[in-house]
């Protein structure tokens, strides 16, 4: 059966993308954030993954307001970086797991999860950047992808306690899979940030470094929080965070938490990353 | 969600915002194609006709009033790519949003000196 | 509150609308299928309704395989008859029943459904026939419209129960809305039939009977069977019927069977319809 | 669903019809604009190359070959719209599938007389 091998939490603000194109990775400004996952990708390099599940949201990129997806995965042999505008990124594409993505389509199903699945599709910054992150710059990604988009734009979106449930299914979904696959599961967005609104360029860096402990030990204290217990203190666009949710229900009930990062603003945005092991 | 959002000077984006920013936010996303981005460039006013705005949703985009755009519907994540065509940084943006003055903006919401 | 007035069962099938644009109706191979639709629409008329959910599946041309929604609610304010190849259908366009639908995604996605929220999209003969089938051909349809598709194509399919429970969830939302609107709720598909394989053109008689029945007495041991169990007694494409079982969900466990009419083949399908009324 | 089906002469338009279909079901599904009728009318071939079928799939689709349509993984609800644009009752489709001449079809299959 396919295993998995560890839980990531990672922001994936789009200015990290552009740092790492304008080659801004070493000015004062970006350095003690990208140092930060030095210790990540070292971790990435000895885990030796063969496929990446990602959960992220959407950006109006590929999905716009005339069909907002609720939750939607992936089934494609290739996903191309999509154009956000800033015209064609020099990123490899990515390869899709394509039989585990059916085999999780099906679980899905057949656990009530209502995925609209996606066979032509192009991926934003929202997973790109996670990528980058963890794996760098490479002529190839290492690791094939399944990608799991959940709404995060368009209110209803899903509950905190449903993003848990899905990471549940996914979990008995890979442990089902007879391939030898080693997966990780990266939770991204976040961590706090508010774009829209007075209140934008709200950061609420003491919420955000209870989250990255809190998210390895205490991650009922936050399944149980309302949309709007996230909206408050993560901000609008903080609420993102909820995907964390997706790969923490993936883990075991006890994680060890191997890395952390935090630095903000990266951007406008509170920024950081966990890396977590299961401890049974 | 079915009640009034209840937290401060933080608007969720619902139906109410889907429906009446649509045009915009259609409009906006559009310019993920180059070719749209170059009609943008070329003719502005005729590319907004395109997506049939509104004279009040017109005078927002071409004046970049993004509190304006927001009031009127307008989804950060569809209008930024205004910002990847005619380039203005998030931070501004931002500053915009709260009524602010950039740099107060950057030193007080963002704690940058 | 509104409330839900009565559920109705019925084909779909396309050859009927067919039929009607070329006023085929009172031909020998028709009038005994439309005959029996009379006492359904006389029942409309006395049960003057505002609005009909009806839940349907595509037949790819509101979707195509590169996006496919497990579960997608309309959220528009109009939606148009598509054109499926023949072109344009001389049928008004359907008025929406937008407020409501925002409800009914509201209470869906919180209740963890994970629908596709549509807000510009054409609608099939899915929707069009049962309309037709019911309402006759108005200048203008009597009732405003809340479709919801239902994936019957591509596998995975929904399970029967699952489209059991979305019956639950949208009876509760209905009965939460405060509107005092007259809610009916379509069930559409079906009955028997097979488009493709060797087993092609297989109706099951006996089956369909026992469903026209059975849907309204004894709906647990559909909502038992397996989706398997609907493709061997009813067809490959006549598993559609899941899509009765929402309908159904929707209703007071006991019902009173109101009307039932049953014809086969309409065109290579078995054929029929029910209406049904809460009986506590 | 994971396993083979096992319902006898019962395809399921699972994961493999899907894929392998992909190409025939999207030149057909496109025969829902009047434009796309038109030019499939015109050069059939033409019309079936911009889809990108491979030469199996297009001696199939042009010899209105429905059974081999849909060993190739085509699904009736798209290729039906083949019929549309070139007319044939979905009957004699049927008949197609179930290997039978088209009268025998009626009477067997249907119980037509
Ligand atoms: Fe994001
Ligand atoms: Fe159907």
């Amino acid at each position: 059966m396919a295993q998995i091998i560890g839980g990531l939490g990672t922001s994936h603000v789009p200015s990290i993308g552009v740092a790492l194109d304008r080659g801004l990775h070493d000015t004062p400004d970006w350095k003690p954030f990208f140092d930060g996952y030095e210790a990540g990708k070292q971790w990435m390099r000895d885990a030796k993954p063969d496929v990446a599940v990602v959960i992220f949201n959407d950006h109006g990129n590929s999905f716009f307001l005339d069909r907002v997806p609720t939750f939607a995965v992936g089934v494609a042999e290739t996903y191309k970086p999509v154009d956000e505008g800033w015209g064609p990124r020099a990123i490899p594409d990515f390869q899709g797991a394509e039989d585990l993505s059916w085999h999780l389509v099906d679980k899905l199903v057949e656990r009530h999860f209502d995925p609209l699945v996606c066979r032509e599709i192009e991926v934003d910054h929202g997973l790109q950047v996670p990528m980058e992150l963890f794996f760098g710059r490479p002529d190839a990604w290492p690791v094939k992808v399944v990608p799991i988009w959940v709404n995060t734009i368009q209110y209803p979106i899903p509950t905190p306690q449903r993003c848990w449930d899905m990471g549940r299914v996914l979990r008995e979904a890979i442990e089902s899979w007879p391939g030898d696959e080693r997966v990780v599961i990266l939770g991204t967005g976040g961590l706090s940030h508010q774009l829209q609104g007075a209140r934008a360029g709200f950061i609420n860096r003491e919420a955000d470094l209870a989250w990255l402990d809190g998210i390895a030990t205490d991650p009922e204290h936050y399944r149980n929080m309302t949309r709007e217990d996230y909206v408050e203190q993560f901000g609008s666009e903080g609420a993102e965070l909820i995907m964390w949710l997706v790969m923490r229900g993936a883990m075991d009930a006890k994680v060890n938490l191997i890395h952390k990062h935090y630095h903000a603003p990266a951007s406008m945005t509170g920024a950081g990353m966990v890396v977590l092991e299961n401890a049974g | 969600m079915t009640t009034p959002n209840p937290i401060p000077d933080t608007p969720l984006f619902d139906r109410k915002g889907s429906i009446r920013g649509y045009r915009m936010n259609k409009m906006a996303m559009a310019l993920g194609n180059p070719a749209n981005r170059k009609a943008f460039l070329e003719d502005e006013e005729a590319y907004l006709d395109r997506f049939g705005l509104t004279a009040e949703e017109k005078t927002a985009v071409m004046a970049r009033d993004w509190h304006e755009m927001v009031r009127l519907g307008g989804n950060l994540f569809f209008i930024l790519k205004i910002s990847a065509v005619d380039p203005v940084p998030i931070t501004q943006i931002g500053a915009a949003q709260a009524g602010m003055e950039h740099g107060a903006f950057l030193a007080q919401r963002l704690g940058k000196v």
